[in-house]
């Protein structure tokens, strides 16, 4: 579904993501764990589109989408539901999710019922002006968001950022359920316990380059990812 | 001061009128100083053009004294920092003389300094009473001269005009706020309508730039006024003059000499019966014509207005007198020589294309207004006022 | 274990005969139609850590805003050090001794960080404009001293190293620990600090508690902080009230709280931790 | 240790500093007397440094301060008007009295103005504090024009050009103008004073949470922005001798909001070179004539789009600090380089 | 009373124009925060395109409206493309020192081409004037006022019932963000330059009809007060822009009916200064909400 071939980016001098190779295959779920400044966050940018790597290609769905416009990967059925959430603060919950529908003909009332079942808070809140939504909530909004395109490969940067503990179960049941029900899962976290809970499969970052990949639980059970991200 | 012919006389033997004898004794530099560009660029521009259409021929007859005239031009873009930094170069360049600036406010600007240089220094356009008089040292600038009217002598006029000609009870005034030209022009005007016991009714302004005057007119309209005066630049006025006639004011309309040309920008019926003072009647004499076929030949087939007329004119007075320094044998370019250019205009016989001129104590031009009232969408000369 | 009254003070048996950090009296606000903090009472002792957790949107962020003065409250009372806060400012109520960190982290960005610091420092700095320009030699004492301190704030977490650098260029969680040296540069009394170890790994979030406790002990100030991280949480706070829908649904010990029906109910999720 | 020892004592650079702006001083000072330096070239010195003035005040509330005011040009009207008057009516007192003293009433007036606009305009922020700041300069401009003919004054005269201003301004005057506002302004930036305006600029809800007086900081800075403003007005009402309020309009904010923009926002000494290159470029592009001006625009596009931080960016430059670097370089190449900043 | 409602009329007229050029400020603005300087600029290239169709060579004037609008529309694409995209990740000054350049180099362009002085406009609608209480109202003022609101009415559907409307807030928001909804953000760039450009051709040639001239410097008054229109609406805001266009126009005329014309400016500014007071964000402004 999704191949990283070899790709190199750099932000002016800093050379972020070293020589990186991955795949994501059909109804995945992989996890990319690192520490903080690892290059995690680069990798799905430059999956999306939203920055160019230097050298390497990047194959989506059969087709190379390296030189392609962040816009038309998304229309192609990739989701990247960012860092920090990035929802559009300015607009109400119900328009943010609406945004989310860009690429469809129409906003379906099937997949808003959806979204407002999974995250019942944002039915109770859909008027509120997004930026004025708590932490968590605007994290909601975002998967919610991303949802709404329907999306075959979601990417998935540390949502569980600053949610309760019940919502991080939560958020880990729907990441499992949406993976059920057909989307491929690519998931960046710093909760890594968990993220190799769910992962079929799963990459660690190290400084721009893969150090080691393995299945979800093998690498659960690796000492060096215990001592270093499992904090134990 | 009258500087005496210098007993160390030049070498030059030349003296005479030897025209076909071009460059033997080298240029005579002449700075030309206006907002050639910029918003106010038509009016430096028509001046300049003016001018140098005199200095052409003169240099095509063979200069003065076998001296061409070597124009030194520089932009000031109307502003008065940006004259005082170009006059300055000029000074470095070596001019003899000046031609400038074109509004009043880079002129006055000027002329502290060139009156400290003691530069002959004529100008076509810069209306202002204090480009000539410091009036709070109650000092002449001597080495200043102008070919145009000053403001307060056309508001005046326009009022006399307004009592004896169109026998207004009533007037009104239209300005520009920021413009010292209107705004002097209204001044005087109101003041002397004072005096000859016209009430102004109102008195309204407008700013730089604006383009709708209906307000202000709906105002003029509800006091009903006889005359209503006018003395801003053609544009601004043929606008207002239209959106008047929209409102169905009937008024006759009176402005100074930036009317010039008023009638390519309002329609003739508009227009009808407005009258202006001027320097400049088109078409009214001989030479005028002349002027007009040369100035449309030299400039592809540009009608010469008021600003061109008196550009001209400018450079026929400063050449003049240069000329007669010239035959005074005096070294180009020396402070002597200086002297005897600005003794030259200051004693000038010189007949321009609008007029003749000879200079009161103030060094304004001691000339007749010329009335243009606009008829059938022509301006046509009416009378001398 | 009997469940303790949301409404109880609870401060360690140290500060109990000294004026609580902070007290709050039935503090409460509204924004438009929605109750975001209500009948907010709490009292915090003088060298107690102390944890403010919730769901999401249960108005914790909220209340720190109050605390902090970036709000006015539409009711209650709040004494910090036993003195009325009312029609404080937020520069007033930090120099009477609130410090805080953000949610999203609000650092000077361009900023370096010691010049992070030096602001922090800023009410700490008795040095008068004239002094300053004329650089008369109690301008220069200021400096030194300040720059002094300011590395040595900096030394707690190990950061003297990048002092010269953007505070905008440091990675995530090196930000959120300069944000704190920031606080406790104004000299606080009692320091609020708002999800400190979002986005750290599991590691560095223990490293994180250790300097938390450090700091306390080193300045004996009073430590409030919100975190999700119940790990965090449940390993350093002495007391936890437990906020759901604005309102306080429980207080207690870590212990306490970690069995508290509602809190699992409304908070922990029925695995627990 | 060494490195210690191999760095300049900072009064030893403060005397450097110093030295080398006297020096420049007395000779650009005597050749222009000499009239090595044309009367033309002494003009445009002057004008850069008056623009200097304009910009590097403009800087402390836009760079530093980070707030967008678009009424610089009223601040500086009002100086230049109310220096004017008064020194059209102190002719009788000796010039070092009368001189300093229209600089201060300059700049005093223009603060007072700045204090009176800012008070309400600082509660508003970023594009709306753009707005309301044009549109004091433009009331202020309003004023000018129009307040002879209501009240009868015989003080501004309007349109009609306030004339006959005793022309005082000088090469010298100016730079020690220049000199004292760029030593001022980077002294205070370099103090607890100075973080705290930048702090504003940053974030302010961060600001206040440090106890940061905000309010007092914004209004300090911009009061201080005025005040300056008013100095270089005062400098270039002497420097003409006559003033028009059209003078003062919009587009002379733009003028120098354009030279801090282009120098580099909140770099002192990009505002220096920027005003400088702006006030010489329309002369040196003189001999494109009628293309001036269109060259001037596209110059200034060009300059955005391949350096859009400004030429110098956020850099601050100190030439103290160079020597320093130079001499630290010299004898012994491990020694690590002055820490940034040292210069304090 | 016919004073009265001469003076309302003067002003809706004005006010018309104004809300126009103000709609095109609060559109691009609204887009990428640039207060675009060159905007009132590119009336004047509207309406010399338009002088240039119909007085130079003569055609019909529906051509040259039609002219005046395509030519501004192309023009303000160009000018983003060339000028401002290359900018897109810059500090939002250096973007407003380019607007403040091209308004620079199109004034001077201007003047070099067609000369400083104004060109006389022919007429480009005629018809009977209307009375109405005793004032007269011209064939020019109801033909301007119409068409203006027409132009406004068809925008607020576009913006509001369109995907494209939708992009546009999203990109004003949150450029990346927009992207990952699948926006493409230059196309939307675009757009709205096309559109706000397209609205400046209609408000040249309305302009030209009113007051028939064409000058190099005429659109930076226009601009700068289409400008203060747009921040008394509350930039950004479609509807603001409207009214803050309409009250700027009824403001100058009302300024003017009570007799302080020489002062109109500063009342104008003084008032913006008020309202700015009593509500920061404009009239229409959203309060944008930082949370903490
Ligand atoms: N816009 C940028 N400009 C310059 N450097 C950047 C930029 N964004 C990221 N970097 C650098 O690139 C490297 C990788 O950053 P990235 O954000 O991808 O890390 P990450 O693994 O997502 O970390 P985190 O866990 O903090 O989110 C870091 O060293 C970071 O400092
Ligand atoms: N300025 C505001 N205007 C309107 N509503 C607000 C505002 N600030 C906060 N709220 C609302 O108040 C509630 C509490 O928000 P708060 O940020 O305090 O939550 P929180 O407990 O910090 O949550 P989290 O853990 O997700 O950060 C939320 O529902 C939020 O939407
Ligand atoms: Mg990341
Ligand atoms: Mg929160």
């Amino acid at each position: 579904m999704l191949q990283v071939n070899d790709i190199n980016v750099y932000y002016g001098p800093i050379h972020a993501i070293k020589g990186l190779s991955f795949e994501v295959r059909p109804g995945e779920i992989v996890a990319l764990i690192g520490a903080n400044g690892a290059g995690k966050s680069t990798v799905l940018k430059t999956i999306s589109g939203l920055i160019r790597p230097k050298t390497g290609s990047i194959v989506f769905d059969g087709r190379d989408i390296t030189k392609t416009e962040a816009h038309k990967i998304v229309q192609a059925g990739l989701a990247h539901v960012p860092e920090g959430r990035r929802i559009f603060l300015q607009m109400t919950v119900m328009e943010n999710l609406e945004m989310g529908a860009f690429t469809q003909k129409s906003v379906s009332e099937e997949d808003l019922e959806a979204v407002f079942t999974r995250f019942p808070r944002l039915k109770e809140r859909r008027r509120q002006i997004a930026g004025t939504l708590s932490g968590g909530e605007q994290q909601m909004l975002a998967m919610g968001r991303a949802l709404m395109s329907r999306p075959k490969l979601m990417m998935l940067d540390e949502p569980s950022m600053g949610l309760a503990p019940l919502l991080v179960a939560q958020i880990f049941e729907i990441i499992a359920e949406l993976n059920k029900s057909g989307t491929t899962i690519l998931l960046v976290e710093q909760n890594a316990g968990m993220a190799l809970e769910v992962a079929h499969r799963a990459y660690v970052l190290e400084t721009g380059r893969i150090t080691l990949s393995g299945t979800g639980a093998e690498l659960a059970e690796s000492d060096e990812i215990k001592k270093a991200y499992l904090g134990g | 001061g009258k500087t005496e012919p210098g007993t160390t006389a030049t070498p030059s033997a030349d003296t005479g009128a030897n025209a076909t004898a071009p460059a033997a004794g080298g240029t005579i530099k002449i700075g030309l100083l206006g907002c050639y560009t910029g918003e106010y660029a038509q009016y430096g521009l028509a001046v300049q053009n003016g001018a140098l259409m005199y200095i052409d021929k003169v240099n095509a007859a063979g200069g003065i004294n076998g001296k061409q005239i070597e124009p030194i031009i520089y932009d000031d873009k109307g502003d008065p920092t940006e004259a005082v930094t170009a006059f300055n170069r000029m000074l470095d360049d070596g001019v003899t003389a000046l031609l400038g600036s074109v509004l009043s406010g880079a002129t006055m600007a000027v002329v502290p300094e060139a009156y400290a240089a003691n530069l002959p220094m004529i100008t076509a356009s810069a209306t202002a009473a204090g480009v000539t008089y410091n009036e709070d040292e109650d000092l002449v600038y001597t080495n200043m001269f102008r070919t145009c009217f000053i403001d307060p002598f056309q508001g005046e006029k326009m009022a006399q005009y307004a009592k004896d000609i169109l026998g207004a009870r009533t007037a009104a005034a239209i300005t520009e706020t920021g413009n010292d030209y209107a705004v002097g022009l209204k001044e005087a005007f109101v003041a002397k309508c004072a005096e000859l016991g016209i009430e102004v009714v109102a008195d309204e302004g407008y700013s730089k730039g604006d383009k709708d005057f209906k307000s202000q007119l709906t105002n003029i309209n509800a006091k009903g006024a006889d005359v209503i005066f006018c003395p801003n630049y053609y544009e601004d006025d043929a606008l207002i003059v239209t959106q008047a006639r929209q409102l169905g004011i009937t008024a006759t309309f009176m402005g100074g000499d930036g009317w010039a040309k008023v009638s390519e920008y309002a329609k003739a019926e508009d227009l009808e019966g407005s009258v202006y003072c001027s320097a400049y009647a088109p078409g009214s004499t001989p030479e005028i014509k002349q002027f007009e076929t040369d100035y449309a030949a030299k400039y592809n087939g540009e009608v010469p207005g008021m600003f061109a007329a008196l550009g001209y004119d400018a450079a026929i007075v400063l050449l003049d007198a240069i000329k007669a320094a010239e035959s005074k044998g005096l070294e180009t370019g020396s402070d002597e020589y200086k002297a005897a250019v600005i003794d030259g205009m200051k004693n000038t016989s010189s007949v321009g294309i609008t007029s003749a001129y000879s200079y009161d104590e103030f060094n304004n031009p001691i000339k007749s207004a010329v009335i243009i009232k606009l008829e059938g969408g022509k301006e046509v000369f009416s009378q001398m006022f | 274990m009997p469940r303790r009254d949301p409404h109880e003070t609870l401060i360690p048996e140290r500060d109990k005969d000294k004026t609580p950090a902070i007290e709050c009296i039935g503090l409460g606000i509204d924004f438009g139609g929605l109750t975001a903090v209500d009948d907010f009472n709490f009292t915090l002792g003088r060298t107690e850590i102390a944890g403010l957790i919730g769901p999401n949107g249960a108005g914790k962020t909220t209340v720190f805003n109050l605390l902090t003065k970036v709000y006015q409250p539409t009711r209650g009372r709040m004494l910090l050090e036993g003195r009325d806060t009312k029609n404080m400012t937020t520069a007033q109520a930090n120099r009477a001794g609130i410090a805080r960190t953000f949610q999203n982290i609000r650092l000077f960005k361009e900023l370096t960080v010691l010049d992070n610091v030096l602001i922090g420092l800023h009410n700490e700095i008795h040095v008068n404009l004239a002094q300053a320009i004329l650089r008369l030699p109690s301008y220069w004492r200021c400096e030194r001293v300040a720059r002094e301190r300011a590395m040595d704030l900096l030394s707690i977490f190990d950061m003297t190293g990048v002092a010269d650098k953007k505070a905008g260029s440091l990675p995530y969680g090196a930000q959120r620990r300069l944000e704190i040296v920031r606080a406790l540069a104004t000299n606080p009394t009692l320091l609020l600090l708002d999800e400190p170890a979002a986005g750290m790994n599991p590691s560095e979030t223990s490293e994180l508690m250790e300097n938390i406790r450090k700091i306390r002990d080193m300045f004996q100030i009073s430590i409030l902080l919100i975190e999700h991280d119940m790990n965090l949480v449940m390993g350093i706070c002495e007391g936890i009230a437990v906020l759901n829908y604005g309102r306080i649904i429980a207080k207690g010990t870590p212990e306490e709280i970690k069995s508290d029906p509602d809190v699992i109910e409304a908070y922990l999720g029925k695995k627990g931790h | 240790m060494i490195k210690q020892a191999r760095d300049i004592p900072t009064p030893v650079k403060y005397l450097i500093n110093l030295a080398l702006f006297i020096i420049f001083l007395v000779v650009v000072n005597s050749m222009i007397a000499s009239k090595t330096i044309s009367g033309y070239y002494t003009k445009v010195i002057m004008l850069i440094g008056i623009n200097i003035i304009l910009a590097v005040s403009l800087n402390l509330a836009t760079g530093y301060l980070g707030q967008l005011p678009l009424g610089h040009a009223g601040f500086m009207a009002v100086g230049a008007y109310s220096s004017a008057i008064f020194m059209k009516a102190a002719s009788a007192l000796p010039m070092f009295i009368a001189l300093p003293l229209g600089l201060m009433i300059g700049g005093t007036v223009a603060g007072i103005f700045g204090f009176i606009i800012g008070i309400p305009a600082l509660r508003l922020r970023g594009d709306y504090l753009a707005i309301i700041t044009l549109g004091f300069g433009e009331i202020i401009r309003v004023i000018l024009l129009n307040i002879d003919s209501v009240l009868g004054f015989n003080l501004t005269y309007g349109a009609a050009s306030l004339k006959n201003i005793p022309k005082t301004t000088t090469f010298l005057g100016t730079f020690i103008c220049v000199f004292i506002v760029c030593y001022v302004i980077h002294t205070m930036m370099k103090s607890r004073h100075g973080r705290a305006i930048l702090s504003i600029r940053e974030n302010e809800i961060a600001a206040e949470s440090c106890g940061i007086k905000t309010t007092y900081y914004k209004t300090m800075a911009f009061v201080m922005s005025a005040f300056f403003a008013g100095v270089a007005g005062s400098l270039y009402a002497g420097y003409l001798g006559i003033l028009n309020p059209s003078n003062f309009g919009f587009m002379k904010s733009i003028e120098i909001l354009v030279m801090v923009v282009l120098g580099g926002m909140g770099s002192m000494i990009g505002s220096v070179i920027s005003a400088t290159v702006l006030t010489a470029l329309p002369e040196l592009l003189r001999a494109f004539a009628d293309y001036r001006m269109v060259a001037y625009s596209l110059l200034l596009i060009a300059v955005m789009i391949f350096k859009p931080s400004g030429l110098m960016g956020t850099y601050d430059f100190s030439l103290s600090r160079l020597l320093g670097k130079g001499l630290s370089r010299l004898p012994a190449r491990n020694a690590s380089p002055a820490r940034k900043g040292d210069d304090r | 009373m016919s004073t009265v409602i001469s003076q309302i009329f003067n002003g809706l007229q004005s006010g018309s124009v104004y809300a126009l050029v103000a709609l095109g400020y609060s559109m691009v603005y609204g887009i990428i925060m640039l207060l675009n300087f060159a905007h009132g600029d590119i009336i004047m290239v509207g309406a010399y395109v338009a002088w240039i169709m119909i007085a130079k060579a003569g055609l019909p004037p529906a051509v040259g409206v039609v002219a005046a609008v395509v030519g501004c529309t192309l023009l303000g694409i160009t000018i983003e493309k060339v000028a401002y995209a290359p900018l897109r990740k810059s500090p939002r000054l250096s973007l407003l020192i380019t607007a403040i350049g091209i308004s620079f180099f199109l004034e001077n362009l201007a003047q070099l081409v067609m000369g400083a002085g104004a060109k006389s406009m022919p007429e480009i609608v005629s018809g009977p004037g209307l009375s109405f209480a005793g004032a007269n109202i011209s064939f020019v003022a109801m033909v301007t006022i119409v068409v203006a609101v027409i132009s406004m009415v068809l925008l607020t559907i576009l913006v509001q019932r369109t995907k494209m409307g939708k992009a546009m807030r999203a990109v004003s928001e949150d450029m990346d963000s927009a992207r990952l909804m699948g926006i493409s953000v230059n196309r939307t760039i675009s757009f709205t330059f096309a559109l706000g450009s397209a609205l400046a051709g209609i408000g040249a040639v309305l302009y030209s009809c009113a007051y028939p001239q064409a000058s190099p410097t005429m659109g930076s008054m226009l601009g700068l007060k289409a400008f203060v229109a747009a921040v008394l609406g509350g930039i950004g805001s479609i509807p603001g822009a409207m009214i803050g266009g309409f009250a700027i126009g009824l403001l100058e005329a009302f300024v003017s009916a009570v007799g302080l014309s020489v002062w109109k400016e500063g009342a104008v500014f003084a008032i913006l200064i008020l309202v700015l007071l009593i509500k920061p964000t404009g009239i229409m402004g959203r309060v944008i909400t930082e949370k903490v």
